[in-house]
């Protein structure tokens, strides 16, 4: 993996930088970018978010998980209180969360997502592990932004096979680009060093513009630059950040 | 006065049909060791309830003995789907009743409060509710909207691993405390096992850090590495190699019972 | 980044008209050195909400700092009845919105939970209901019969005495929690005193035992003493002479004023 | 007060002995003597009952508080776990709670209370504490068991002024009598010693009979054993359980 092509990093990066100092963020299951993201984000422009997580971690410090779990005991490094999984879903249906950090097997064009099965729901071509927090975060939660490490026509779907969870999407962060939605239609906010905006268009099921409109350009997502890369190398060394793209 | 029993004594507890809310969240304080005494003991139609779990419900589809899983999340996270699971709901042997955690936790707490239902805030634009048939209220005071209300699971049983536990049944959990405090209000009865049993006393010392009170646990089994291929805070971290061994023998029903052979 | 400040500037957060959720119960890890601090800063039309409450709301009723006491109980138990409180509601000046303990804790669990309203088992034949114009829902699922829900009350300020804080507003509970830690989830903002400030890596040694996170914290006082002339686990008891001098005081609205000199 | 007419043990060993062991009995807010009945029951003949209070203790031996509180830190005294308040009343609302122990200012024909008002409930002539968490618990718990520490008409009345709360109510320890409830109604289990029917009556602001009929005879409560004494004197060598008749 070449240092201009560093997917899992570049992903990260443009991740982090959407999350602003004083937020509360919850990262779930399956989160190793996430929780990257966050502890980047506490090291450089953030230092006072508080990531929470499903152990109860509250602004926490954990390390990058080499089982690629973010569900089990070391997610609560450092941190002062317990507050869990629960206590989360409270907070964010009273409005308190400010950030979700969420992913979907599936995601349409109004950034709806399906974790729950291609086919029938009741009896499913393929099984998909479930949505876990989601159907009650993205309508609740302030801002919630999806990640997904894989960006092709079977991600990105006109029409969910079932419509797991909705709610208040920001943006899509995808190895190819950055999605924003706008007026309530996910829109190429830039796409990473090395990508074009018909790539994107290319790998994703449905018609998509800039977020400038269809004939508008598309910058280039800044990439990660030498002190973000030290600091995940720091976080991160032994890149447990590639383990969803294997 | 002890309720100490052995494992496949405690197992035996459970009739064919109950319904096992599973302590612990994917591979992490499961009660690992009493899913693999349910597999053993030959345990059918169970309905299992919990909000993300992994090895634990996996076992026990591969096992044959589930009939229902209730959960916002069934797989290993980035290992993947959980192969036993999958194949039961895509061949029709297990109803995966789908659930949010959220509605998850929803339903344990109309259990725990005595009452038939739990509001619970969003479920917007899902699906879930009209797929599960749950119902919305208007709020009588005229305050809000509608809100989205989930029936009550009452489970007969909160099956829960935790670090010490005292021989009546008092469990201290460390770190994570997940769902299981929950489990153990919701539940009919509880089972425990126990990493380490202490006379009670010792958990006197620090009563905040009970949060499984004895009076409501059937039986309590002395299970050093009952998480296990799972970790347990504080004990042991997840056994990664024997988690590859197991989510290969998932893919193939016929090395189940070499897994459970092993695992003894 | 420290949420550290005096008495008087945390109690200059609360404005008139406010709802506030007290900590404690009775005599014991009130917030009584704040309740001080808003009679003296002369805070006016309060609302108060509490399940069991004696010192501090018979305080602030007395200083005319109230305008509704959402309570279960108000009163000193074997001491009698709260003679300022008691006074104020036969007066008219405040009003005594009369709940059952466990209809505080719902509607403090409904604003937990986001939801605009909690279900609450119980309540037969108790006039409690027509009083409040609480209503009743029948479960929609069909299983169960009515049940009454109680509208959430959401709390501007949760006031919670502590044993220890850090800088943040991690706060520890020693002893019974009491309902600290459902006021400190439904509640829009958080205000703790603590008998001791501690770093933040002294909580992390047993993280379990933090009930309060310190990101719903506005501000944090150190305030050794703060529960007196209550009771704080582990650091000192009720003081019995200084409560019956109180309770003398407490019937003669002239005597408030040396009340809070005397306490400083 | 003689040892033949000690109000306060007589009332705690008739309350101690309707305790089953092994049986979950919850006692409130200004409750020294259930919390020494609970104690009592435990050294004698209910070793696996489990006490609870508000502070969370599970089967604790809280000595007789000199204070009068029942709610205060000394309630954990040898408790393994913390069971606080909401919990209990969770449990009773589950169905789970055995016997719960409550007073009322009124009580009327039907066990029922009032501890809310004397008057309008919105404009009292008397204001009254409230009644804690009886209107949850008494249609809840298994068993109920009231106690008073005065038995007169004002007390025991024909209509309360306000309901506070009703529901599963087995008996009334009173100074003057044990009273059960009999279909629907009270009526007059046993006479303390040294008293008679007619005294009973007499106290009562409603017509009140026998459990066997207007025309039956009543025992007298069996009088607490040397050995009852004795435990409830190394219980609470200061006399606790007077505080309420003072």
């Amino acid at each position: 993996m070449s240092a201009g092509r560093d997917v899992p990093t570049q992903m990260i990066v443009a991740m982090a930088r959407r999350l602003r100092d004083g937020e509360t963020v919850f990262y779930g299951v399956a989160s190793p970018l996430p929780l990257l993201a966050t502890r980047l984000a506490q090291r450089r422009h953030a230092p006072r978010l508080t990531p929470l997580n499903i152990p109860g971690g509250v602004g926490a410090t954990p390390p990058a998980p080499r089982s690629g779990s973010t569900v089990g005991p070391d997610m609560l490094a450092g941190s002062p209180a317990v507050f869990p999984l629960m206590d989360i879903f409270d907070l964010s249906a009273r409005g308190g969360l400010d950030v979700v950090f969420l992913s979907g097997v599936q995601i349409d064009p109004t950034g709806a997502i399906n974790m729950s099965a291609i086919g029938d729901l009741e009896r499913p071509r393929t099984k998909l592990p479930g949505g876990a927090g989601s159907a009650c975060l993205m309508p609740t939660a302030r801002r919630v932004l999806l990640w997904r490490s894989r960006h092709d026509p079977r991600s990105f779907v006109e029409r969910l096979d079932f419509r797991t969870a909705a709610g208040n999407v920001e943006a899509v962060v995808t190895p190819l680009a950055v999605l924003a939605r706008v007026e309530g239609r996910l829109a190429v906010e830039s796409v990473h060093e090395g990508m074009t905006l018909d790539e994107v268009r290319a790998a994703t099921g449905f018609p998509i513009d800039p977020v400038g409109g269809r004939g508008a350009g598309v910058p280039v997502t800044p990439p990660p630059t030498a002190d973000e890369r030290a600091v995940l190398d720091d976080l991160d060394p032994a890149r447990v950040r590639d383990l969803e793209f294997r | 006065m002890s309720k100490v029993v052995s494992l496949a004594e405690a197992a035996a507890l459970v009739r064919d049909g109950d319904t096992l809310a599973l302590g612990g969240n994917l591979l992490h304080r499961i009660p690992a060791a009493f899913a693999r005494a349910l597999a053993r003991a030959g345990r059918r139609r169970l309905e299992l309830v919990k909000t993300a779990a992994a090895y634990d419900v996996d076992l026990l589809c591969a096992a044959g003995a589930v009939a229902t899983v209730h959960a916002g999340y069934v797989g290993y996270e980035t290992h993947g789907m959980a192969p036993a699971y999958r194949r039961a709901v895509e061949s029709g042997a297990v109803t995966a009743a789908e659930h949010a955690c959220t509605t998850v936790i929803a339903a344990l707490r109309a259990a725990a409060f005595g009452v038939p239902f739990q509001p619970v805030a969003g479920l917007d634009g899902s699906d879930l509710p009209a797929a599960r048939g749950w119902r919305r209220i208007a709020d009588p005071y005229g305050r809000g909207g509608e809100v989205v209300v989930i029936p009550s699971i009452r489970p007969d049983w909160a099956v829960l691993h935790v670090q010490v536990a005292d021989a009546q049944g008092n469990g201290r959990i460390l770190g994570a405390p997940y769902e299981d405090p929950l489990m153990a209000r919701a539940a009919r009865r509880v089972i425990l096992t126990a990493e380490r049993l202490v006379p009670s006393a010792d958990l006197a010392r620090e009563p905040e850090l009970t949060q499984v009170p004895g009076f409501a646990v059937a039986a309590v089994v002395h299970a050093p590495g009952g998480a296990w291929p799972g970790s347990c805070h504080g004990f042991y971290d997840v056994d990664a190699a024997a988690l590859d061994e197991w989510l290969r023998a998932a893919r193939e029903p016929a090395r189940l019972a070499a897994h459970l052979e092993a695992a003894r």
